[in-house]
């Protein structure tokens, strides 16, 4: 083992350069600037680049007229059946309504991202001002004072609006992720850690109220999802505020969460290549590393 | 080529034009941070041709969550690779318990 | 509401929700999770599988809209078959993996990569069993995107769990792959929307998709999946991964993950496009014969447990392509002509492709799952260093035996069935060439299993420290190697189910 | 040609010039970037080409189609972002240097022939 999969190497460098005083241009280049050298030979740039450009004509010249070309089907069905869907945003009406079964999955897509972003490595580390700094900083603290509550608002009614207009809850939960990354990294608010049980609740609430709601509603109507006469427009409004803060507190883990390099616990670094692939020591009762040690 | 050159047609032809440019640009460039400032112009201009396109619904959600949110996603991670290079110290990273 | 309603809700929502209650992060919710995952799944099979056996194939109109506007849950033999097998390896992998990743009570820190495993392994799982189901019963291409997706992530971070750094480099490798292989199959629906206005496969199937942008989106799909699937010549991305993850992950990927994509290009090419052309079907099984020899050399040429039955997969997966071209054994003689192909599909090579990826799932879970037992115990992974593992795990042994029994093709196994089935297709349509590569492969087979049982049967060299390996583990490898050796005995049913529906169901 | 053909020729050309980046490109970070990029082009086709009935609203199913296709693309790239971190932190290259297939976990075992 060498080069930079020896734990050894990788250790050292890292200190170097958090201890010291300049910056390390010969360790920044490869991290933040890529020379290119690591890329495969030119000739094959131009080949594989060669390649594309015939498939990047036949698409164009598919394509050409397309829209003008073909029967409008399903935009005229979507008219006609619109007032069934308890909204009259079209775009809502097909996202919680015709296809709300879509819309289930890609909310579950999320929750497994953070869930896959959760088991990458331990805790969290915010970038961040020092804890309380943000009420020294008047400018800061001003702006967190207008923009948060703003945002919070906004939010709300962007939800609220988007059953008659174009917004809705995915607008909305990047709104209020803004604001909530906005908080954390001034330090206000202490970022949602993934142990904490009330972020893992609200941030499966988008995909339970979804499953809840189908399921509750099959003995009803005979299919999953399938709204009860008169029940779609309240059903829609409350899976869409379920559906912006679950998605606001997603996307501030995955914000907060993905891991930092050098992983601190330097256990992780030290872990037998050849051995148990979760890094176990052989007996039973042996004790793991010690973390501290040098 | 039936149709009349129109100023929405040339507007149409710009923002086109500039889509592929940008990302043209920034798959080319050899800097990280240009490339995210690029990738976030990139989302902003998308968000106009979805405007240009009947749209509004994408529009709204491209700016929030392809530009804005993405582009954080990006920039984070860039902050990442930075402090461990050592490029940036001036937001240092902290471990909370 | 009637059955099929039901059970299509209980095999897809059932382990979504059982991934959002495994999500608690305590013993007790893995548990709970685990169980009400595999119950929903097991019971969503069976019900299916009676209901789609009872009158025939059955659909669920999501939302109560049905195509095109809204989406179709879709149950014919194939997705049955492929639920039930899912729900089999499924269940006996998430008992294995409550004693792989040991004491669940000291998982609360989550600080140590072991804690993290086993508190995010079962999530994870759910998720993406919820995501295979839900690919199975889809009949909506764009629905069929969203739980790729679902399955793409959640299956690069199951690699993940292990920490080393040739694990992490291939998850991200699995996962670059994996996520361009979506973006182009999502091309591929955007041009087929573009040109015929529907989402839905039965429409589309309807609309018969002829042309150069029905060619076009075929293509795209086609490569996106074979890049998922590890298709000959793309397949390079999957040994180290499935040889890097922990041992249920590895048992699940080889099992069961890859077959997903697999079953979308079975729709794809059958279902929808009415077996596009001959020539396409020959070159897709000309892939498949490379890939069985390819693969077998390698998976001989290694010297590490896992990558061995890693590249196994390589070669296994190969043999369900060369059931594309044996399907229209008219086509054969033709010399790859194209143009479309027969309408007259072949019963044998469907019913013996298809058992073949059931018996290949159940065979190689088993095996993923008895190496993770050797591996556990010496926590060493090189062949040399699982000497005279038989003596101290004789149950590990035999399931490892029997489930490279049942790939290698010997009776009373599955793998015999369906080869056989095959052999006898390629016979009667002349077809020398498949004879020839299904016989080279499955002596290939037989030489690096047993090349795996001499390194666990030689006494000179035992190793001396040895960890003790849960019983559960012993037991649920061996019990799904056993299911593979004797399905062969019980093929009937599965031909029965198979052919409900049919290789085109909507035609 | 109409402009609603200049944007998913725009879509053809972008989908293609991410999908090279991804292949030839060795930083993670630009192949995260590509993989992101090869969505928004087929989002541009999906908005573009379909058919539509009034020709300044796009049809409402590929606009539901987008929305859920960029929340997917967030979290598919955060979690690419996320594990092309902790490759660096393992590995300390940005680039996927260690080559899985060519280490053999046993040191002192014969090299496999190549």
């Amino acid at each position: 083992m060498s080069g930079p999969t020896d734990p050894q190497a990788n250790n050292a460098t890292g200190a170097a350069s958090e201890t010291g005083t300049g910056v390390d241009h010969a360790h920044v280049r490869p991290l933040l600037e890529d020379d290119g050298s690591r890329d495969g030979p030119a000739i094959l740039t131009w080949m594989v680049g060669l390649l594309l450009v015939p498939a990047g004509v036949l698409l164009a010249l598919g394509l050409r007229g397309a829209a003008d070309s073909r029967d409008p089907r399903i935009p005229d069905l979507i008219a006609e059946h619109l007032p069934e869907t308890g909204v009259s945003n079209p775009v809502t009406g097909v996202l919680l309504n015709f296809r709300g079964y879509d819309t289930l999955l890609e909310v579950a897509v999320l929750v497994a991202a953070m869930v896959a972003v959760w088991s990458l490595d331990r805790g969290q580390r915010v970038f961040g001002l020092p804890a309380g700094r943000a009420r020294d900083e008047p400018v800061l603290a001003a702006v967190l004072r207008l923009a948060v509550p703003t945002a919070f608002l906004t939010a709300v009614y962007l939800t609220w609006l988007g059953s008659s207009e174009p917004a809705g809850a995915f607008q909305a939960g990047a709104l209020l992720a803004g604001a909530g990354v906005l908080l954390t990294v001034a330090r206000v608010m202490r970022p949602p850690t993934a142990a904490a049980l009330p972020v893992r609740i609200i941030a499966a609430g988008g995909v339970a109220g979804f499953v809840v709601v189908g399921i509750a509603v099959l003995p009803f109507t005979g299919a999953f999802l399938a709204y009860p006469e008169g029940w779609a427009y309240p059903l829609i409004l409350g899976l869409e505020a379920a559906l912006a803060v679950a998605v606001a507190v997603i996307l501030v883990e995955l914000f907060v969460d993905v891991p930092s390099i050098p992983a601190p616990d330097s256990t992780l670094d030290t872990v037998d290549p050849t051995g148990d692939p979760l890094g176990r020591a052989l007996a039973p009762d042996a004790t793991p590393p010690d973390p501290g040690a040098p | 080529m039936t149709e009349p050159l129109t100023v929405g047609f040339v507007l149409d032809g710009l923002v086109a034009l500039l889509l592929v440019g940008l990302v043209f640009r920034l798959l080319r460039t050899r800097h990280l941070f240009e490339a995210i400032m690029l990738y976030v112009a990139y989302g902003l201009t998308l968000a106009l041709a979805w405007v240009r396109l009947g749209a509004p619904d994408i529009a709204l959600a491209e700016a929030a969550l392809g530009a804005g949110v993405t582009g954080a996603l990006f920039l984070n991670a860039w902050h990442r690779m930075a402090v461990r290079a050592g490029a940036d110290e001036r937001l240092p990273m902290e471990s909370d318990p | 509401m009637t059955g099929a309603e039901l059970w299509t809700t209980a095999a897809v929502f059932g382990p979504l929700l059982a991934a959002l209650v495994a999500l608690g992060g305590r013993p007790w919710t893995l548990k709970a999770g685990l169980a009400l995952g595999s119950g929903t799944a097991l019971a969503g099979s069976l019900g299916l599988w009676v209901e789609v056996t009872r009158q025939g194939p059955v659909r669920h109109l999501l939302g109560g809209w049905g195509a095109p506007l809204g989406i179709e849950l879709w149950a014919d033999g194939f997705s049955v078959a492929m639920l039930t097998v899912t729900a089999v390896v499924g269940a006996a992998v998430s008992l294995y993996s409550l004693s792989y990743f040991g004491d669940l009570s000291e998982l609360d820190a989550g600080a140590s990569p072991a804690g993290r495993a086993a508190r995010y392994f079962a999530p994870l799982w759910l998720l993406l069993w919820a995501a295979l189901n839900g690919i199975y019963l889809s009949a909506d291409l764009f629905n069929l995107y969203v739980s790729l997706e679902i399955l793409g992530l959640a299956a690069a971070a199951l690699v993940t769990l292990a920490v080393t750094p040739k694990a992490t480099v291939a998850g991200m490798r699995y996962l670059i792959v994996s996520l361009v292989g979506s973006m182009l199959f999502l091309l591929g629906v955007a041009l087929l929307y573009t040109e015929f206005g529907t989402l839905s496969l039965e429409e589309l199937a309807a609309a018969a998709p002829a042309g150069p942008m029905a060619a076009a989106s075929l293509a795209l799909m086609t490569v996106g999946m074979a890049a998922k699937t590890a298709l000959f010549p793309l397949h390079a991305w999957l040994p180290p991964a499935h040889a890097g993850a922990p041992a249920p992950a590895s048992a699940l990927l080889s099992a069961v993950v890859v077959k997903g994509s697999f079953f979308i290009l079975v729709r794809l090419w059958f279902a929808v496009y009415g077996g596009a052309s001959d020539g396409g079907l020959l070159l897709m099984g000309g892939l498949g014969a490379a890939a069985i020899l390819w693969g077998s050399v390698l998976a001989l040429r290694q010297r590490s447990l896992k990558r061995v039955i890693a590249y196994s997969t390589v070669a296994q997966l190969g043999y369900l392509f060369i059931m594309f071209p044996l399907l229209a054994p008219e086509g054969l003689g033709a010399g790859g002509a194209s143009g479309p192909a027969s309408p007259e599909w072949s019963d044998d090579a469907w019913t013996g492709g298809i058992l073949l990826a059931l018996s290949h799932a159940l065979a190689k879970a088993a095996m993923f799952m008895a190496a993770g037992n050797m591996t556990y115990a010496v926590a060493r992974d090189a062949l040399r260093d699982i000497s005279g593992v038989a003596h101290r795990l004789p149950m590990s042994f035999l399931a490892f035996g029997l489930g490279g029994l049942s790939l290698a093709g010997l009776p009373p196994s599955a793998g015999f069935v369906g080869k056989w089935l095959l052999l006898r297709e390629a016979i009667s349509a002349g077809g020398w060439f498949w004879v020839a590569i299904i016989t080279i492969g499955g002596l290939l087979t037989i030489a690096y299993v047993l090349m795996v049982l001499r390194h666990a049967l030689d006494l000179k060299a035992s190793s001396g420290d040895f960890r003790p390996v849960p019983k559960r583990m012993e037991w649920a490898a061996l019990l799904l190697a056993l299911a593979a050796a004797t399905l062969g005995v019980r093929a009937t049913e599965t031909f029965q189910i198979l052919l409900q529906g049919g290789v085109t169901p909507w035609s | 040609m109409t402009p609603l053909d200049l944007y998913a020729w725009a879509g053809v050309a972008v989908f293609l010039l991410a999908l090279h980046a991804v292949v030839t490109r060795a930083h993670l970070i630009w192949k995260v970037l590509g993989i992101n990029l090869m969505g928004t082009g087929v989002f541009l086709i999906l908005l573009a080409a379909p058919a539509r009935r009034d020709p300044l609203v796009a049809d409402p199913l590929p606009q539901g189609m987008v929305l859920t296709g960029i929340v997917v693309a967030v979290a598919a790239t955060a979690l690419a972002l996320g594990m092309a971190l902790r490759v660096m932190s393992r590995t300390g290259s940005p680039f996927l240097t260690v080559d899985p297939e060519s280490a053999d976990p046993d040191p002192d075992a014969p090299e496999p022939p190549s």
